[in-house]
Formats: C-alpha cells, structure tokens, sequence
C-alpha cells in the first residue's frame, strides 16, 4: 500500500487517531465472536496496544509539543480535530494503563461473575466503554466530547448492570438516568456556547470567547457544562449514583471504572474550564475557585465519614472514591500551579490505588462471594497475597510515604500552604480526612488479619490471572511512590498548560 | 384488548407508507432530506410492525436474530473500514480524497460507502433491539 | 422589554417550557417507563433549541438548488445553517440508543423487583439493607 | 405565515407536554410522546431542518413508540399517583429553567442571519462544498465527510446501545424464576439474596 | 570499604536478616543463631561507621529521589550514630533475651515475631541515619507499621483494641500535625535537609515559630509529650521482648530521637532560644514529666507503671531539646543512652519475673527478691539509673539536664526534674525493697520458682552492668553530644 515504504514514520502521525479506533473496532469483532476466552484475548491485544499508542503519543507530545490530528484531512474548525496536547496525554496514558491492566484481569474475572454467553458482548462492551472515553480525552471538538462521551456511558450502563444482586440493575438506572441528565446539560452548554461563536472546535472556541466573556449566554452555558460535567464526576451533592454503581458491579468493571471514569470526567472540567474559557474567565470572572471549595471540602469530609459505616467494602470504598474526587477538585479549588499539579497527579495516583484495592476485592469476590466486612475475617493468613494487596492500595489511600497517595497528598498540601493564611486549615482538614481514611481502611485490615476465619470450608488464594494484574498495580502504587519526579513533572507541565490556556 | 385493535390497524394503514419513505430516503440521501440512519430507521420500523402484525416468528424466519447481530457489527466495521482504507492509502482516517483520483469522485464513494455502513449498524441495531424486546415475553410464557 | 426582543426570543421561551416541562416529568416522577418519557421530551427539546439557533428567517434547508454543480448559480438564496442540523440528527440517534437501553433496565427491573415504581424499589432495598 | 405555524405547533407542543406530565396511563403517555415527536418534527421542518425532521418523525414516532409499547407489554402500564408534593423537583426545574431564560436574553435573536452562528464554519459547508464534496444535501455532506468522524461516533452509540440491550435481555427471565428462593441464580448468598416479592 | 556502603548496609543487613530468619522459619535454632549474626553484624557495621564520623566526616547516600529536590537520603552525624549504637547494641541484647522468653513463655508465631522486630531495627537504623525531615518521617512511619504486627502479637480483643490505639495515635499524629509541619518547613525553607544550625532561621518568624515546633513535638507521637501517651501504656499487652523494643530500643527512642534531631538540625538551637519558641513547649514536657510519674504512682501493674515511668521519662529528653542551649542538648543526647539501658533493664525483670513467678502485679513481689536475686539486684540498678543516682549513667543525663534548665534560665524546671525524680525514686524503689525486705503474704512455695530462662539472664546482667559502666565511661557519648551541640 502506498505507506508501505515509509511505514513507521505514517504511523506516528496516525497515532491520535489508532488511539480510538483500535479499541473501537475491536468492539464490533467482540460482539459476533462466539467464544468468550477469543473475545477476552482480543480484547487483551486492543487495551495493550491502546497502552502502546497512549505511551508513544505522550512521548511524541513531551518531545515536539501539540500533536493536531485531522480527521477526514479537513482543516479544523470545518472538520473534527484531535488535538494532544500535555494534558490529555497525561490523562490518555492513565486511562490506558488501567485498561491495560484490568483486561487481563477480568478474563478469570469475568468467567467467574457472568454468564458465558454474555462473555463476547461484555468485551465489546468494555472496550466501547475504553474507547469512548479514551475518545473523551483526545478529541479537540465540543461535539465530539458529547458523542464519545455517550459511547461510554452507554456501555458502562450496560457493564454496571451485569452485577449479580439484583440492586445492580437499579443501580444502572439511576446512573443512567443522572448520566443522561449530565449529558444533555452538556449538550445544553455547547449549544450556548455554539450559538455566541459559531464554532465547536475547542482551540478555536478558546480564542473566540474572550470576544463574549460579558455576554450572560456564555455564563450560563458555563454553568451547565459544570453541572453536566459534576454529575458526570459524581462530585458531592451529585454523587447519588456512583456508590451503588460500584458496590454492585461486576469487579473488573468496578475496578475499570472507579479508576478511569471519573478520572476522565475531572479532565473534562479542567479542559473546558481551564483551557477553553480559561483560566483567567474561570477564576477571575466565574470565581470557580470559590464555588468549589465548599464542595470539594464537604465532600471529602462527609463522605470519608460515610465511608467508616459501611460494611460493604466495595460500597465503602465507593465512598471513599468520591472523597477523593473531592480532593482532586480541592486542588483545583487552589487556582494555582501547584494544586492543579496536585490535582493531575491524583488522577494518576488515584486510578492506581483505586485500581489495585478494587481488584483486590474482585480477588475476594471470586473466592469468597461476597465482601462484606464480616464474610473477610481471618482472611490475611487465608489469602495471603490479596490481603497484601489491599493493604498496600489501603496505605496508599491513607497517604503512607513511599506510596502514591503520599504524593499527592504533599502536593495538595503544599498547595493549601503555598497561599497561606486561612488555607491552612485547608491544609489540616487534608490530614484529617487521611487520617479518616486510616481509620475506614484500617477496620478492613483488621477483620482481616485480627479476627479468626469463622466458617469451616478452606479457601485458596486467588488464582494467578487476577493476582499478577492486582500487584502490576500494587507494584505501581510503591514505585511511582518512591519515584515521583517523573510523573510529578508531567503533572506540573500539564498544570502549567492548562493555567496558561490554549489561545496563549 | 382495544389497544391491540389500535395497533393492528394502525401498523396496517402505516407500512406501506414507512417503507415508501425508506426507500425515498435511502436512494436520495444526497439530492434530498435523509440518508442512511433514516433508513435503516425506517426499515426497521417497517419490520417492527410487520411484525406485531403477522407475528415475531414469521420475521424472524426471514430475517434471523444472529443476521441482525452481525448487521449491527457488520456496519461499525463497515464504516471504521473505511477510515482504515484511507489511513492505507496514505491519508487521514476518513479522508475520502484518497478513495479516487478525483476527490470529488473520491467523496462520493466515500460517502456512499459510510452510509452503507450507517444502514446496516442502524438496521441491525434496531432490529435486534426490538426482537429481544418483542420476544422476550413470549420465550417462557 | 421591546415587542422586538420578544419576537426574537419567544421562540427559545417556548423550547425552554417544554424542556422544564420534561425535565420535570423526569425528576418528579416515580414510574421507571414514565422518567424515560421526560427524558425523551427533555431531549427532543434541547433538539428543537439547537434548530432554532440553526433557523436564518426567510431561510431555506440547506439543499442546494441548481444544477448541484457549483453553488453560484443561485446567489441569493438563503440557507438555514446545516451543522446544527447534523449534530442534533447525532443526538437523535443517541436519545434513541439511551432510551433503548433505558427501557431494557426498565424491564429487568421490573422482573427482579415485581414493581416500576421508584418508591417501592427503595422500600425494598432498605428491607434488604437492613437484613444485612 | 411560517410564524402562524410555528406558534401554533409550539403551543400544541406545550399542551402534549402538559398532557404528558399528568397523565397516568402509560399506553396513553407513549402514545401521546409519539404524537409529541411528530409535532416537533413539524417544527424543524418549519425551521427548515427537513433532514431532522425525517428522524425525529422515523425515530420518535416510530421505533421509539414501538420499543415503548414493547416495554410496556413487558412492565405493565400503570402508574402510580405521586406519593407526596414533590417540591425539590419543582425548585430544580425553575431554577435551571429560569437560568435558561436568563440566559437567552444576551443571546442573538431567533433567525437573524448575521448571528454568528452562521458565519464561522457555516459558511463554509455552504459555499464550498459544492467544490469540495459536490453533492447538494450540505446536511450529508457535513454528516458524512466534514464530519464523519462524529457520526461514525454515533453509529457506534447505536451500536453500544445494541450491546447494552442484548446484554440485558439475552437469555431467560432467570431472576424471575429464582427470585422465589434466592435472587438471582447461582446465588453465591451475597447481598440481596434475599428477594421477597 | 566505602563508608556510604556501609550506610546502605546499615539497612540492608537487618533487612537481609528477615528474609533469613523467614527461611530458617523451620528450625528455630538456626533461625534464632541468624537472628542474632545479623544483630551482630549490624553492631559491628555501627561501630565502624562511629569510627568514621568520630572523625568529623559526613558520609552522605541518596536513595532515591520520589519528590524533585526532596530525595530518600542517608547522612551519619553525631546524634544518628549515638542512636544507631544503642539501638544496635540493644539489637543483641534483647535478642538473646527474647530467645529466652519467647521459648519460656510459649509464644505463638515466634517467627512472625523475629521477622518483623529485624523490620523494625532496619527502619530504627533509617531514622537514625536520616538525612533530611522527610526521610525521617519515611522510616518513622515505617517503623510504626512495622512494630504494629508486634502489638498485637498476642492476638486476642485487648491486643487488637492496643493495636487500634498504637496506629490511631501514631498515625494519626504524624499525618495529621508531623506531615502537616514536613510540607509546611518545606514550603517556608525550600528545603527538609538536616544542616548543621537549622533551616528556618531568617525564613519564620513569630508565632509561626512555636506552632510550627508544636506541630513537630506533638506530631512525633512516639515521643509521647502527653496528651498523645495514650499508646504507650495500651501497648502494654504485647510481649515483654516487644515492651523492650518499644521502649529502650526503637520506638520511643526514635520519638524523641526525632524531636532533638529537628529542633538541633531543622530549628537550630540558637534560632530556637532567640525565638522564645520553645518555651511553651518545656512546660508541656515538664507536664507530661510530673503528670507521668503521679500516674505511674498509682500503677499496680508493673509494666503499667513502667510504661508511665517511660511517659514521663521520654519527656526528659523533649525538655532537653527544648531548653534550646548546649546543656539541655547533651542531657537531652544522653538520657536517650542512659534511659534505654536503665529502662530496658527495667523491662528485661519485669519479663523475667512474669515468666519465671508469673507474677504481673507489684503487691504480688513480696519476698520474690530472695528467689531471683539476679534480677532483683538488676532491677534496683536500674532504678538507680533511671533516677538518676550514681554510680550508674543516669546521674550524667540528669546532670546535664539540669545544667541546661539553669542557662536556660528556668529554675522552675530545675525543681521539677527534682521533684520527678523524688517520685520516680518513690515508685520504682518500691519494687526491689518489696521483693528483698518484705515478708510474703502467703506461705512461700517457691520450689517451682528460681531465676528466669539463662538467655534472659545474660541480657539483664548485661545491661545492668552497662548502666554501671556508663557511669565510668560517659566519654564517647559525650564526646559524639558535644559535636551535636557545638555544631
């Protein structure tokens, strides 16, 4: 074919695109395979390749700036542009590792929790669920956001619901009721926002709408984007759906989502707040900084105090995902370098303790049936390496130096330092809130290595397939824990980028 | 059982007309209102009423679940094709220029080809769709 | 307010009603099939927003007339502005897959719990619940 | 005499709507929100969106009203009164409506052809798409080239939602039958099991 | 041999041993001869590296760098390697003495218990030679998670309740007030490096000062400034080796190894007596002085009252670092030395009595002291020592002390170091006069009892006789504490 010649150099520069459209046709494949173990193999291959893409555009991105891809080779804004710029990079390697890791996983998984003819459409609908997403992250046009945007709802709609108590289904609905809710607002928003400048392509819109800052169309279009997206985020109070969504989806699904959906609909505010109003309209105008503070506050506090009553553990770590939502929008509340690095690092740090402590409880599910904090008594010496695993994710989650969420931890506080006065407080509620996290975390720990197994039949530890992926993750967890320069700098380039706009 | 007679009747005055309007559309798509995805909409609905009309069975013998199934798929992969065709031959994903010497040419067959690619996914879809919402009260009762 | 700012305007007022109107279906009803209404006419309404920023007065659909070889055989024709027709034939398409799947939960759900209505649900969630 | 249209097909609109929020019988309600897809497809096709019109009338009339009457048949149609006032909902709705309304009031008039939404990328698709796509529909050829991505993105949608259904649906009503002794099948004594009917 | 590989080795020999003593885990002489070559090999490594710096050298080693201009580093300076010997040494002794206990008192998962005491020593060794704050608070928290499996040893709803109350407190202080006072150095000084008269000096002033230093003494939980002891007595339950651990060895000592090591090398002394910052803060420690000796008054339980014995007398040294003058800061130095090996002593009786008399309660002593007068003769020189008497160490630290509250100007504090060590006489004094002057309440039948196990004996007879000789040859130590504080 006519690239032939010059082959790895064309495929660099299709790399945006391969990054969507090698999970998205993958799917179809899945769907009309017949055979579970085939579809959950390709799905292997498409979430490892997707890894592949995401690494080297990120490399592409470190090394030679803004990567712009145009589809149908029509010139943005006439034609839909994927635009890679630091940040979404960032944000695509995250989603991509996690996906990278959690399909392997959830071959065991999965044969475990659901019917075996389901098997193909679940992977099909896994990685709709991937790609969309992954297309959420890359695309440079407003529209598109919402297309990729249901893609991945959809999908997860569906995934949600395969859970095997029945509450799984209700679960689903509410999620897709207050997801469809979320996404109509967001159309709602672009739709304002296309009616003042005529364009939907983000650069584009981001030099354009300085020019009607004061109009009151293009703050109420902000305000809709932001409940849209807060919904879709399940920030505190619009965070009903999530809790249940988790508790009672499958696990790999569970662990897939808790990592990466949130995590996309965070870079969703920042791109649209911070890169195509700006930050400056942001801040200075809108005073976002202050209208999320109080959220993200309340939302840490309470829900990390929610988390301590539950005795459903999947449903206590759900919780305990929407506080730490919360801390990621505290450090954009910071208006500052350092927060939003605090922020960006959270996305990453978080998806992985997330990742590793969810899987660890699909290890418990898939012995055990069930996780309930009871049913885990005496675990510890009866599943020794998945309890190892959790207590690392739980470390983590706790803020442990030497661990993940330490880094996070020091830059959100660092952030709430660097502006002083009253922010200490912010800082101090911070360290309160890890140390209700302790205490969440440590009563798991407890009933599992401190009180006696009281049933009679034997368990094993979970098999090899979902422990290996489990501790990639743990192994990430301790590594980016005691190496963070890297990643640290990432986040704060990307910080930068978003601080100072497109337009600029 | 009224609202039963409503259906009958109404499916009955309406299927000559849906199918009408599905071939208009689909065959006009790019002189006039419409194209592929109202056409596949429309056919499915053509069948749908078919359907409650002569029975889910009788459809079906024509036209299988697992056929609609591979529709559904088939079209996804139809229209991502191509997009791959054009990334081969050297251009962005879905740009059709690369389909022909003349790009206009090139359009035309590109457009001609996603379209094809949207009726079958939509007609697929919507076609499985209401099969398993029409069959499902019927397969244990 | 000038009877010109309101002719130009209504038009949005109308669609604004009738969004409200199925968003309120959609939040204020317990009927699992019946929220999926509202959200179905919340969305067709958000539809109707778009084509009416889309609408140029005097305009016609964006078809061009002539020998469809060159649009400047008839210069003075006005047309409507086709883009917010194509993205909302795309979001017609994606309220038609939600309601699908919708509806879809909507009937497992009904076989699980014996009941649509969102009130008796969550009455027996929190029997379930608190058995735990 | 498009005006005289457009008000009364809104206003008819606005009567569905309200018809829709207090009737009870369901069979009626998706009747009802079929004829309520047909009137707006008459509004775009006033407002000159003939292509949306066509879908809206094919989606919203059509397979919707059959999808609803297939749940229907599945989930019976009858819905209960509103246990209690629901205000929360009805501050909800006017505050987003309200701010919906303020919104509009800086934005440009209804079909003023120098908004700018008609001038950025627009003018493009209708100028130079007879040279570069040559085919008279602008709306197929935004759909289908200038912006085909999106709605490969849109096909794709449908095609989750097809995956989503059949996931959903596939295979036997298995929680009804269980749901006598222990929820679901293959009850692993995990969380509801308890299912009481 | 290159000095930073010995640092590295430093940690990586503990380490090393639990991986040793997890294969030997099979037989247990083998795995107990493997805990005690590394225990050894590990003095000898701190020997070797005294020599170095004894010298004036800072051998320095980076680790690795997880925070950009905040690396994992190692440093040895004076007061590190004065920690890292004692706890090293202590390593030795108290391993011996667990080969004893564990064995007479039929422990359960005695593995588990060798495993992570060598964990516990290689994180002890991270703290000593920390070379900044964080690095510090790394190998502080490690050491907490650590020594937490050896709590709750035992296993049983009061272990567990002991466990929750030990990471609660711990954790919960070095997140909540420690990691606060990290970030929040950092942010003002731009660096966490331990220098030699500080970092903040120029960089804070005010009532930044003090709160800052407040948020440093009472994050260090594990140097139990009240109202954070609260850990300290529920630990209790776990077993004596592990009270040993806690309160000579490792945890304790690190806790206020950790305040002197910031208040000198973070605050720096100067800056801190220029500020007045410390001021409040000598008042809480001679609080906590007074206030743990009345309470471990009204202790019957001997290793209740020890452990109040230790609340009180951890304070000391948070005095020391708070006097903010040379004086305060080689007392403070030495009464780390001299504490552990008068209290270990201590603990070492208390144990060997548990498992030789299983007697727990002081009113059970009576007469106890004429069938074990080994241990009963230790335990009177370790009273001596904690008090602070001649001939034994303690008079040296209590010396100094008192020294550096009269520069620092606080006749005040002198009279509570008296009046503290009066009542520290009062409650310890009581044990060997009961155990060798009182009659028994019931008719004896000792037959059964004699001396504790013979590695147990070693241990004690050990460290009592090093109290003794600290008395005669404070020099090295003091030596190594005049170059903290001249520095």
């Amino acid at each position: 074919m006519a690239g032939a010649g010059e082959g790895t150099g064309r495929v660099t520069a299709q790399l945006p695109i391969l990054q969507v459209v090698v999970p998205l046709l993958a799917a179809p494949i899945c769907a009309v395979l017949r055979h579970g173990r085939a579809a959950a193999w390709l799905a292997v291959l498409a979430s490892w390749s997707v890894l592949a893409i995401a690494l080297a555009l990120l490399g592409q991105v470190m090394a030679g700036g803004v990567v712009s891809y145009h589809i149908g080779d029509w010139v943005p804004p006439i034609g839909i542009e994927y635009r890679v710029d630091i940040v979404n990079a960032w944000v695509l390697v995250i989603v991509a590792s996690i996906g990278a890791v959690v399909t392997p996983y959830s071959v065991a998984s999965v044969e475990h929790e659901i019917a075996s003819r389901r098997i193909p459409l679940f992977y099909a609908a896994y990685l709709l669920c991937l790609s969309g997403l992954l297309g959420i992250t890359i695309t440079g046009d407003m529209f598109n956001v919402f297309v990729f945007l249901e893609i991945s709802s959809l999908s997860a709609y569906a995934l949600i619901s395969l859970g095997r108590p029945r509450r799984a289904l209700t679960a689903a609905y509410r999620y897709l009721i207050m997801g469809s809710v979320g996404a109509t607002f967001i159309v709602i928003g672009i739709g304002l926002l296309y009616v003042m400048t005529g364009s939907l392509n983000m650069a584009d819109l981001a030099g354009l709408l300085p020019g009607v800052w004061d109009s009151r169309t293009v703050k109420v279009a902000y305000g809709f984007l932001g409940v849209g997206i807060c919904l879709k985020l399940a920030l505190f109070p619009l965070h009903l759906w999530l809790p249940n969504a988790y508790a009672f989806a499958p696990s790999p699904v569970t662990a897939f989502m808790a990592s990466t959906a949130t995590k996309v609909a965070v870079y969703m505010l920042l791109r649209f707040f911070l890169s195509i109003f700006g930050a400056a309209f942001s801040f200075d105008v809108m005073a976002l900084d202050r209208v999320l503070l109080p959220l993200a506050l309340v939302a840490v506090v309470s829900m990390s105090l929610v988390a301590i009553f539950q005795v459903d553990v999947k449903r206590l770590l759900a919780y305990s995902s929407v506080a730490q939502i919360g801390y990621m929008i505290l450090g954009l509340s910071f208006a500052s370098i350092t927060g939003l690095t605090a922020t960006l690092l959270h996305l990453f740090n978080h998806a992985l303790m997330k990742g590793a402590l969810f899987m660890a409880l699909g290890c418990v599910v898939y012995r055990i049936g069930s996780v309930h904090i009871d049913a885990m008594a005496g675990l510890g010496k009866r599943m020794p390496w998945t309890m190892a695993a959790f207590v690392v994710g739980g470390l983590s989650l706790v803020g442990v130096p030497l661990t993940v969420g330490f880094i996070s931890k020091w830059y959100l506080i660092l952030g709430a330092l660097e502006k002083g006065g009253p922010w200490i407080a912010v800082a101090v509620l911070v360290l309160v809130t890890s140390v209700m996290a302790l205490v969440y975390v440590w009563r798991v720990v407890e009933a599992a290595y401190l009180r006696e197994f009281s049933g009679d039949e034997p368990t094993g530890e979970a098999p090899l397939s979902l422990l290996a992926p489990t501790w990639v993750l743990v192994a990430a967890n301790l590594y980016f824990g005691i190496d963070a320069v890297r990643t640290a700098g990432v986040a704060r380039q990307a910080a930068e980028v978003l601080m100072a706009g497109i337009g600029s | 059982m009224r609202e039963e007679i409503i259906v009958r009747v109404g499916a009955k005055i309406l299927t000559p007309f849906i199918i009408m309007f599905a071939l208009y559309v689909h065959f006009h798509g790019d002189y006039s209102p419409g194209g592929g995805f109202q056409a596949g909409v429309i056919l499915t609905a053509a069948f749908a009423l078919l359907a409650l009309v002569y029975g889910l069975a009788a459809v079906q013998r024509v036209l299988p679940p697992w056929f609609t199934r591979l529709c559904a798929a088939l079209g996804v992969v139809i229209y991502g094709g191509v997009g791959v065709v054009t990334m081969l031959l050297g251009h962005n994903y879905l740009g059709y220029d690369a389909l022909a010497q003349d790009p206009k040419y090139g359009q035309h067959y590109g457009i001609l080809l996603v379209e094809l690619g949207v009726l079958v996914t939509v007609f697929g879809v919507m076609a499985s769709v209401f099969y398993l919402f029409a069959g499902r009260g019927r397969s244990e009762s | 307010m000038s009877l010109d700012f309101f002719v130009s305007h209504y038009n949005y007022w109308v669609v604004i009603f009738l969004m409200m109107v199925g968003f309120y279906i959609l939040i204020s009803r317990g009927n699992l099939i019946k929220k999926i209404v509202g959200l179905n006419v919340f969305q067709t309404s958000v539809f109707m927003l778009y084509i009416s920023m889309g609408k140029i007065t005097g305009g016609t659909p964006p078809i061009l007339v002539g020998d469809g070889h060159g649009g400047e055989a008839m210069e003075h024709v006005v047309y409507s502005n086709p883009l917010p027709h194509v993205l909302i034939l795309t979001a017609i398409v994606v309220g038609i897959a939600t309601t699908s799947v919708g509806l879809a939960l909507a009937v497992r759900i009904k076989e699980a719990y014996g009941t649509l209505e969102e009130d008796e649900i969550n009455r027996i969630e929190a029997l379930v619940e608190a058995s735990e | 005499m498009s005006i005289v249209v457009d008000i009364v097909l809104l206003t008819l609109l606005a009567v569905a709507g309200i018809a829709l929020l207090r009737i009870r019988n369901l069979f009626a309600v998706v009747m009802l929100a079929g004829i309520y897809s047909l009137l707006s497809a008459g509004l775009f096709t006033v407002m000159d969106a003939v292509d949306v019109a066509f879908t809206e009338a094919a989606v919203g009339a059509g397979i919707s009203t059959v999808l609803f009457l297939g749940a229907l048949a599945l989930a019976g149609h009858h819905e209960n009164r509103p246990g209690h006032t629901p205000l929360l909902p009805l501050i909800v709705v006017s505050v987003t409506g309200l701010a919906l309304v303020y919104g509009t009031i800086d934005m440009p008039g209804f079909g003023g052809a120098d908004n700018p939404v008609h001038h950025h990328v627009a003018d493009h698709y209708l100028e130079e798409s007879p040279n570069e796509i040559d085919i008279p529909n602008v709306v197929t050829a935004v759909l289908a080239s200038y912006r085909g991505y999106d709605t490969w993105g849109e096909v794709t949608v449908v095609f989750a939602a097809a995956v989503g259904v059949m996931l959903l649906l596939m295979g036997g009503r298995r929680s009804r039958a269980a749901a006598g002794d222990h929820g679901q099948a293959g009850a692993d004594g995990q969380a509801d099991g308890a299912g009481h009917r | 041999m290159s000095i930073e590989l010995l640092l590295a080795l430093s940690l990586a020999v503990p380490a090393a041993g639990t991986l040793l003593i997890l294969l030997l885990r099979k037989s247990p002489n083998a795995r107990e001869a493997a805990s005690l070559v590394t225990a050894g090999a590990l003095f000898a490594i701190v020997l070797r590296i005294y020599g170095v710096v004894s010298t004036g050298e800072r051998p320095e080693l980076v680790l690795a760098e997880p925070i950009r201009g905040i690396p994992i580093a190692l440093e040895a300076e004076p007061l590190g390697v004065l920690f890292a010997l004692i706890a090293s040494f202590l390593w030795i002794v108290t391993t011996m003495y667990s080969i004893g206990y564990m064995r007479g008192h039929h422990e359960k998962n005695q593995t588990r218990f060798y495993v992570f005491f060598a964990f516990a020593i290689a994180s002890v060794m991270g703290v000593a030679f920390a070379g900044n704050v964080f690095t510090l608070f790394v190998f502080y928290e490690i050491l907490s998670l650590t020594t937490f499996p050896l709590v709750t040893h035992a296993g049983t709803d009061a272990a567990r309740r002991a466990g929750r109350v030990y990471l609660g407190i711990l954790f919960g202080t070095s997140i909540a007030f420690q990691l606060l006072a990290i970030v929040w150095t950092y942010a003002v000084a731009g660096t966490l490096d331990f220098q030699a008269g500080g970092i903040l000096d120029g960089r804070l002033a005010g009532i930044a000062v003090p709160v800052l230093l407040g948020l440093f003494v009472f994050g260090i939980g594990k140097a139990a400034v009240m109202p954070f002891h609260r850990w300290l007595p529920a630990a209790m339950v776990a077993p004596t080796p592990v009270s040993a651990l806690l309160h000579a060895v490792a945890v304790v000592k690190a806790g206020v190894f950790s305040v002197l090591k910031i208040s000198v090398y973070v605050f720096g002394i100067d800056f801190l007596a220029g500020a007045g910052a410390s001021v409040w803060l000598m008042w809480a420690a001679a609080a906590t002085i007074i206030l743990g000796s009345l309470v471990a008054f009204t202790k019957d339980n001997l290793k209740a009252r020890l452990a109040y014995s230790t609340v009180s007398q951890l304070s000391y040294v948070v005095l020391g670092a708070m006097l903010a003058n040379s004086w305060g800061v080689i007392g403070s130095g030495l009464h780390i030395l001299m504490h552990a090996f008068g209290k270990i002593t201590l603990f070492f009786c208390a144990g060997a009595i548990m498992v030789a008399a299983h007697k727990s309660e002081v009113s059970q002593l009576k007469g106890l002291g004429r069938t074990m007068p080994v241990t009963f003769g230790a335990f009177f020189i370790g009273t001596l020592s904690i008090v602070g008497l001649p001939p034994t160490g303690g008079s040296w630290s209590k010396w100094f002390l008192g020294v550096g509250s009269l520069e620092a100007g606080q006749v005040g504090l002198m009279a509570v170091l008296m009046v503290s060590s009066l009542l520290s006489l009062a409650y310890l004094m009581e044990i060997p006069l009961k155990g060798f002057f009182q009659k028994p309440d019931e008719p004896p039948h000792h037959e059964g009892i004699h001396e504790g196990p013979k590695w147990s004996l070693v241990a004690i007879v050990t460290t009592a006789v090093a109290c003794l000789a600290l008395f005669l040859y404070p020099e090295p130590f003091y030596r190594l504490m005049t170059m903290v504080a001249g520095s």
